[in-house]
């Protein structure tokens, strides 16, 4: 028997169940606009296949007044349109939840659930009477159950169609059937089902000024606005969005009005070794550059890492981090390369990491990539990932201060080198041991041999214990320097005993866990990193804790190896929450592993 | 240590290019290579190019991988920045480097091992995007910096220090070149300058990638009866096809350098280059046809020497792109960056 | 997920082999490639070779990179083993696999992004070993995986599914392995079984590295006019050269698949490979002319299928080595330690 | 005034200034060879430059009857032989110490030390006189000073003529040659200075069975006996002369008698990439391969290790280490890849890892690493380095159990596979958590499907959380279970609260730096670690002592990170003894570093 579920406003989990391929994408992220649009925190998260067409694919929609839309675990409602997959997607509905699916054809018996409610809706049959082209009648099956859940849900028919003929303006055919198809799915379910379900949607003010994007197109935007003008890339998912659009922003941004030349070079490379070493040659030569991939790139770019730390060359490197090792699950999230990108190449190596936890830090980290990049003279990887890359995220509204002008770093100009006696490219170091540097074109004066073999702070190769050592040692204090200057940790303190301390996509679930650890009595303090070398901050919060619990999307509690290591804290005050299914972290994980940790 | 600064010592009476500097002014450090490398003549001969070019030294920027020959970027103009990188990637690098600067003359040195092992998939792209640069391969038939393995160069029976026989088929830059789009192609021998110095002023004013395969013999390790890049052998079957003089538009050079020859070339910047071809029906611009030419000589066993294909009607890869033509890397970063005003606009998609 | 397991159904009245297998049992898993992907096409003609040549389906072994070509590995010939590695390094791996164990038919697929983009430089080196291998390029111009960018092999001009023209010169993997000394070449139309499984048996069969470049087309990202990789070009364009028909020793087959045409070319294992020769003076046995008449036509715009050139005489990598006939793998230890009384007796130089 | 120093039997350390390209290196090592031959424990250091011919090399000889014979870093005889570094050359002699210069051109008064003595021998003038051809002017040179060397350090002549005569059996006129060099050089010493000088040679004992050998052939000879039978490279100083041996030992030993077959195959790869795909490729077809390579080398590597990985194939890599990053000195020594080698590749992975020190281990070490590489189906790599790898070593003679078997690991053949029900590849796992394998060509049963993307316990294709996390916890696990395998570390113990740690080639000066500790009074227990991960008796040291010491060549204290994240230790039990400039180790520097330490 199916028990009614108590009435709940503004928070519910839905998963849409597709085959890819379909068009179920604009259908779900439809909904999910709609309800952005009505004000109410949501988030959507795609868990796709590896493959082009005809293998399961699901949508989540989390809703939750509270902002609290980390990944749900059961699911209120689920939309299934794929026979291949019914069972499992049936099994995941909760107790007392509800299974919208096609009646078109008979549901096989043996998938039924009493405690449960099935909600058919004959959606390839209605559409088969309303469109003719088969391919039609495919899209608007989507759009017709995207038409039901807005009755059942009680999304405002006018957000939903307003969003719909947004996407399809100038478009007058296109808009006419998807809005017919909306309409049946509405009509049908008020027609049919108890509209709404006891789960459902009202206007609120959440999303206030936000906006709805998804990280790597952030990130595409950080690079158009810190003045990036070279990019060199080897199409990987989940970081060939990056690339997509920083060529689509540069299209429209970076085209001299009179000229109509680009103001812009983005370079397919033939593989990521080049698309590193297109990055290194150009910002040799003064450009802002930048490459993305992720982690089989990274591992590919090893070489150049270390080539680019030791001549101390600036290299932007953004990393959308997939599921390894290996190939793994190119479509699924995972925090599994901070390790390979710390210590990235052969020898003593040290690189500058960023942790953004959303777009709107990815827009803001990938233009203090290239500063930190140019001011200290080394590769910057930026460390986001599929969730954050991908999948659409409610976030501030993105804004600029026109203020900002690059911080190139020690550039010598002509007028400079005037006022040197010689110059000599590893001599001379600032406070935070970083040497001037020239660029070629500009004076004989300026002109130096860069070597990725032992020099000395000449300039000058050389087989020296001391002279190399000399280099190499300042290179070790220039890092840790980048400590002051990278962003700066996230701390919320109350000061209890035991810290909660997480990087990038985490954010949400853990600040949800936190939450919930509050209401069952359990107080923490939370602490989110967001840039390497460590801060004297995030050695500060982790002292003042007994406990650190370090929550992270990997296997091995990378992030805990480095705080290990790069911090003075005592081992066991570290402790590890680790998640790393591929899925996007949700707050039950997170409540689920420190719980664990406490009892123990 | 391999770069010993070279003592200047300026003879008053050395002649003076355009920009009033002598061949002394494009040395760069003294060699470390071993006595009569034949890598050594190769920078003799870019020197000289270079000079007579009047190239500014500063606006020539030299990138090399790593190896005898990649040493090499050190030893020729001291006043241009030099880019000793990584084994194989100098094509990427110099891709990159072209990239936010067209205004530079990129000289690139590399090795057959550097080049036609590691790195073959890079020169291999970089060509396809007819990256404008000059791209000289030191060819020796062996790893020299590692002590004389066999390259990908190495001629099928050609026997190591060793007396190893190398039994695998080797890798001609040439034809690979042209097989996949070169639009300059040219072979020279290390040890002759006459042709050398022509060839590579030719090459830095092409319109894009121009690729010279200059044989380079390694005294240390090759230069023994068997291979076939030894000076002995190199001399013996060495077949010109066509010497090329540089023709600048500027006349002082045009006096120094009496043009001879029947194809004139035009060169991108409006510069021509004239062939002495030999046979007197060689046709430089014909792709299939040198190709056809080429192999029927390697098949009797002679190495072609000369500027064997030009294409100067193909775009260069800012061309093709439509790239600014102030360098990317200069462009004042006001003109780069949107403003407040567009970010908030744009962002009216996110909503 | 990739490889749902396809369920067999024997029907009684199928065809067997030799081996009294029938084709069925050089299936694989299901395809998970998209409706009308060329590739699936290719599969099958794999299926239809491997079956008519009666091998063994666990003397087979099935290598790949990464891409929607790479993953037709797991879609055939389930009794084999398989290994679907990492993006580009096929060809290395392969080699690896190979010199353990010379007696296995090795496969190896992969795609024009795989081959000629990050793989460029392993494929070219496999090449000049002669590693022997049946090496299938299915070639549709894009990386169909990561959503349609251009590959190396895109034509210059032919649009993206986004509109955006392709600048850059393509890579032909035709040319480029006949430049670096291939010994067997062909290419071939996914959609021409007729054409494409003798070829697939001439190229099984030979004594070293048999280059096979199928074009075929991306239904999704680049079967779209302007792309010259799509069916409807390619359809119009293919002109034909030879048409192989294999004649394996085995009588039985002789009789199924009727010899006709004109050249015979010996294949090392003593069978015969015809050529249907169009044109009937075509000779895929020179290389010099081969190149020719490729150029040719490739000037016309022409898509040139068959066996192009073939070349039985050179030695492949485990006999330019001679190495042992026993596979590597398979030497019991006893025969590869020296013994405790060698190692006594070596270290005498070590005093 | 020179300062008459005491005099000293079997305890002299020399240093020979030569051009490099000029063959000074038979010369010298012809001298080494004379020492040990006289039964004196002796070393040899090569410090030669990244360069072909003309620049500065050098050649150490430390001789110590203690057995001592780590690097030191002052000399009593220094033999001027290159004009080029004169300067530098007479400054390295210790007080009371001797040059031995060519005396054929007066020397600069400049270079005058009134603290040393000055012997002049007029070796150009020599030879020019004794030798017609320019070739035999040059080489004789430096044979002539060895034999002044001889009768300064009463090397027996007999024992150094044999040496050469050995080396020129069968060469008659080259043997005359150098004879008579020898010659003219002893006689000349005799004649001119007061032979033999205060440190001189006696025969004793200590080298009784041993041998002199480098750790490069040494490696080479274990992986023939390992019975590899592929193997796949690209030249790289200082790993080249691995190869170069492996393939003129099995031209020997290798080629079937009656056939000529040859039953190995040795590939020239196109780069690092290609040489580990190759052994991937043998390895996963049922061939003992291996790869040998340095730093550039391995950050190459990257991405083929985690494949390998995550497969399970075996793979055996040696590294040769030099001075990292990028190039840098390639033909300097450092232990600078331990952290790159250890958790090589994006996403999370762990690798077998063994240290050997010597060129004893190397061999023993190989074997193990085909060993450990087939019965755990991952990479092991071997990290060497270009003292262990280039220098000449005297260890124990090198001994071959008959009974020795290749641990092939799990490898189903056919009639195992009658035994199975169905076969797949990830499943069944042992008390080691390693599954069983089949090979290619043997029975269509035992087919499988290799993946680097996501795969579950049977080895077919997943992106599902659960089936992933399956395979890679047990990996996780296998390799932990890899600890009881490794080589035990070395530990000698006697109770006291400073444990020196250290790895590789460090081991001689750790050990005089012991002793030499102990004389002054301070006590401390020495653990040498041979493996990772890390065994209970590893962690059980470490507990045991107050503070360790961890000594190693390289600026980051990678193994203590090692340690740090490996073990259970508390960090701040785990000091740092860094020496980093390239030269081999030396006991000095060690004892300075750890009294340091104690003082601070
Ligand atoms: C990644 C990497 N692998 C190997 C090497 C070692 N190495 C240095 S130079 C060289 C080959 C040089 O050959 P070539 O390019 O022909 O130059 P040559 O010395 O013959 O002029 C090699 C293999 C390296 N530096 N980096
Ligand atoms: C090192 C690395 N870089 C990038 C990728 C992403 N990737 C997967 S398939 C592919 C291209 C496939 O193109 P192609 O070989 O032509 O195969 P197709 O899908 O067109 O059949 C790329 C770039 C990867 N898997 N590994
Ligand atoms: S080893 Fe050969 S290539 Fe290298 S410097 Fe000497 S002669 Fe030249
Ligand atoms: S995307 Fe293209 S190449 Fe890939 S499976 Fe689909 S049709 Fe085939
Ligand atoms: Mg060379
Ligand atoms: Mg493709």
């Amino acid at each position: 028997m199916v028990q009614q579920i108590a009435t709940r406003i503004n928070d519910c989990a839905i998963k849409l169940a597709n085959v890819n391929g379909t068009g179920s994408a604009s259908a779900n992220s439809l909904l999910m606009r709609s309800v952005f649009r009505m004000g109410i925190p949501v988030s959507g998260k795609n868990l796709f296949p590896s493959n082009i067409q005809g293998l399961p694919t699901w949508y989540e929609i989390r809703i939750n007044r509270d902002g609290h839309t980390s990944r749900a675990l059961d699911y209120d409602l689920v939309v299934a349109m794929n026979a291949q997959t019914y069972a499992q997607d049936i099994r995941e509905v909760r107790e007392g939840g509800y299974v919208l699916y096609d009646s078109s054809w008979p549901l096989d018996p043996d998938l039924n659930r009493s405690d449960v409610s099935f909600l058919g809706i004959p959606l390839a049959r209605m559409c088969n009477e309303h469109f003719r082209s088969p391919r039609e009648r495919i899209l608007m099956k989507n759009i017709s159950y995207a038409g039901a859940l807005a009755a059942a849900l009680n999304i405002e028919l006018d957000v939903i169609s307003g969003v719909l003929d947004e996407t399809y303006a100038g478009k007058e055919k296109l808009r006419a059937s998807n809005a017919l198809a909306l309409q049946l799915g509405y009509d049908y379910a008020l027609d049919h089902f108890e509209c709404p379900l006891p789960f459902s949607l009202e206007r609120m003010d959440a999303t206030g000024d936000k906006i709805l994007i998804d990280g790597n197109t952030a990130t595409a935007l950080g690079c158009l606005y810190a003045g990036a003008t070279v990019a060199a890339w080897y199409p990987i998912t989940p970081a060939t969005s990056v690339m997509d659009n920083f060529t689509a922003l540069c299209k429209k941004y970076r085209r001299d009005p009179e000229s109509g030349e680009c103001n812009y070079l983005i370079i397919q490379a033939e593989d990521e070794l080049a698309a590193l070493a297109i990055v290194v040659g150009a910002s040799w030569n003064g450009a802002r550059a930048f490459t993305s991939t992720a982690g089989p790139g990274i591992s590919l770019m090893n070489e150049l890492l270390g080539l680019a730390y030791y001549t101390e060359i600036p290299a932007v490197v953004v990393d959308v981090q997939r599921v390894g090792p290996s190939t793994g699950m190119p479509t699924r999230t995972q925090q599994g390369d901070i390790l390979a990108c710390a210590y990235a190449s052969h020898g003593d190596t040290k690189h500058i990491l960023l942790f953004p936890s959303n777009p709107a830090e990815c827009f803001d980290f990938a233009v203090r990539a290239f500063d930190l990049a140019e001011r200290f003279q080394t590769p910057v990887i930026m460390l986001s990932d599929l969730d954050i890359g991908m999948n659409d995220w409610v976030v501030p509204r993105l804004t600029w201060d026109e203020g900002y002008r690059p911080d190139r770093g020690r550039v010598l100009s002509r007028d400079d080198l005037d006022q040197v006696a010689r110059f000599f490219r590893y001599s001379d170091d600032d406070e935070n041991y970083v040497t001037p540097r020239t660029l070629p074109g500009v004076d004989a004066r300026g002109a130096y041999f860069t070597r990725g073999s032992g020099h000395n702070k000449l300039g000058g190769y050389t087989e020296d214990p001391a002279q190399y050592q000399e280099v190499i040692d300042r290179l070790a204090r220039k890092h840790g320097a980048a400590a002051a200057f990278v962003p700066e940790p996230i701390i919320e303190e109350r000061g209890t005993r035991i810290g909660v301390v997480t990087i990038g996509s985490g954010d949400l679930a853990v600040r949800e866990a936190v939450d919930l650890l509050d209401r069952s009595g359990v107080r923490t303090d939370l602490m989110r990193i967001r840039g390497f070398p460590f801060s004297a901050d995030v050695q500060g919060f982790l002292e003042r804790h007994e406990i650190n619990y370090v929550v992270e999307q990997n296997r091995d509690g990378q992030l805990r190896s480095l705080l290990v290591l790069e911090t003075c804290t005592p081992k066991d005050k570290l402790r590890s929450v680790l998640a790393y299914g591929g899925y996007p972290l949700s707050a039950f994980q997170v409540v689920e592993g420190i719980m664990k940790g406490l009892e123990a | 240590m391999p770069s010993i600064t070279k003592p200047k010592v300026t003879h008053p009476g050395l002649r003076k290019n355009e920009l009033e500097l002598t061949v002394r002014d494009y040395e760069g450090a003294m060699s470390t290579l071993c006595a009569g490398c034949g890598h050594d003549s190769v920078t003799a001969a870019l020197v000289q190019a270079l000079w007579e070019l009047s190239v500014p030294p500063h606006m020539i920027a030299k990138l090399s991988g790593i190896g005898c020959s990649s040493k090499t970027t050190a030893y020729f103009a001291a006043g241009a920045h030099g880019f000793n990188s990584v084994h194989g990637r100098m094509p990427a690098i110099a891709t990159g480097a072209n990239a936010a600067n067209r205004d530079l003359l990129y000289v690139g040195i590399s090795g057959d091992g550097d080049s036609l092992s590691i790195g073959l998939g890079h020169l291999s792209h970089a060509i396809r995007r007819n990256v404008r640069m000059l791209y000289i391969i030191e060819n020796n038939g062996v790893y020299g910096l590692t002590k004389g393995q066999f390259s990908a160069s190495a001629d099928i029976g050609s026997r190591s220090k060793r007396g190893e026989p190398n039994t695998v088929m080797p890798i001609d830059p040439v034809m690979l070149g042209l097989s996949i789009g070169a639009t300059f192609v040219a072979r020279a021998f290390s040890g002759d300058k006459q042709q050398l110095v022509p060839i590579l002023k030719a090459a830095a004013r092409h319109r894009g990638f121009a690729l010279v395969d200059v044989t380079s013999p390694c005294v240390t390790f090759n230069d023994h009866e068997g291979s076939t890049k030894s000076y002995l052998y190199t001399r013996e079957h060495d077949l010109k096809v066509t010497s090329t003089d540089f023709v600048p538009p500027a006349p002082e050079i045009l006096a120094t350098i009496p043009p001879t020859g029947h194809a004139l070339i035009p060169m991108h910047d409006g510069s021509l280059v004239r062939f002495h071809a030999v046979p007197p029906d060689y046709d430089p611009t014909n792709r299939v046809a040198v190709m056809d030419y080429l192999q029927q000589h390697h098949d009797r066993g002679e190495v072609v020497t000369g500027l064997l294909y030009v294409d100067e009607s193909v775009e260069d890869v800012h061309e093709l792109n439509n790239t600014s033509h102030i360098p990317l890397a200069q462009l004042p970063y006001e003109r780069l960056c949107p403003g407040a005003d567009a970010l908030e606009r744009l962002q009216e998609r996110f909503r």
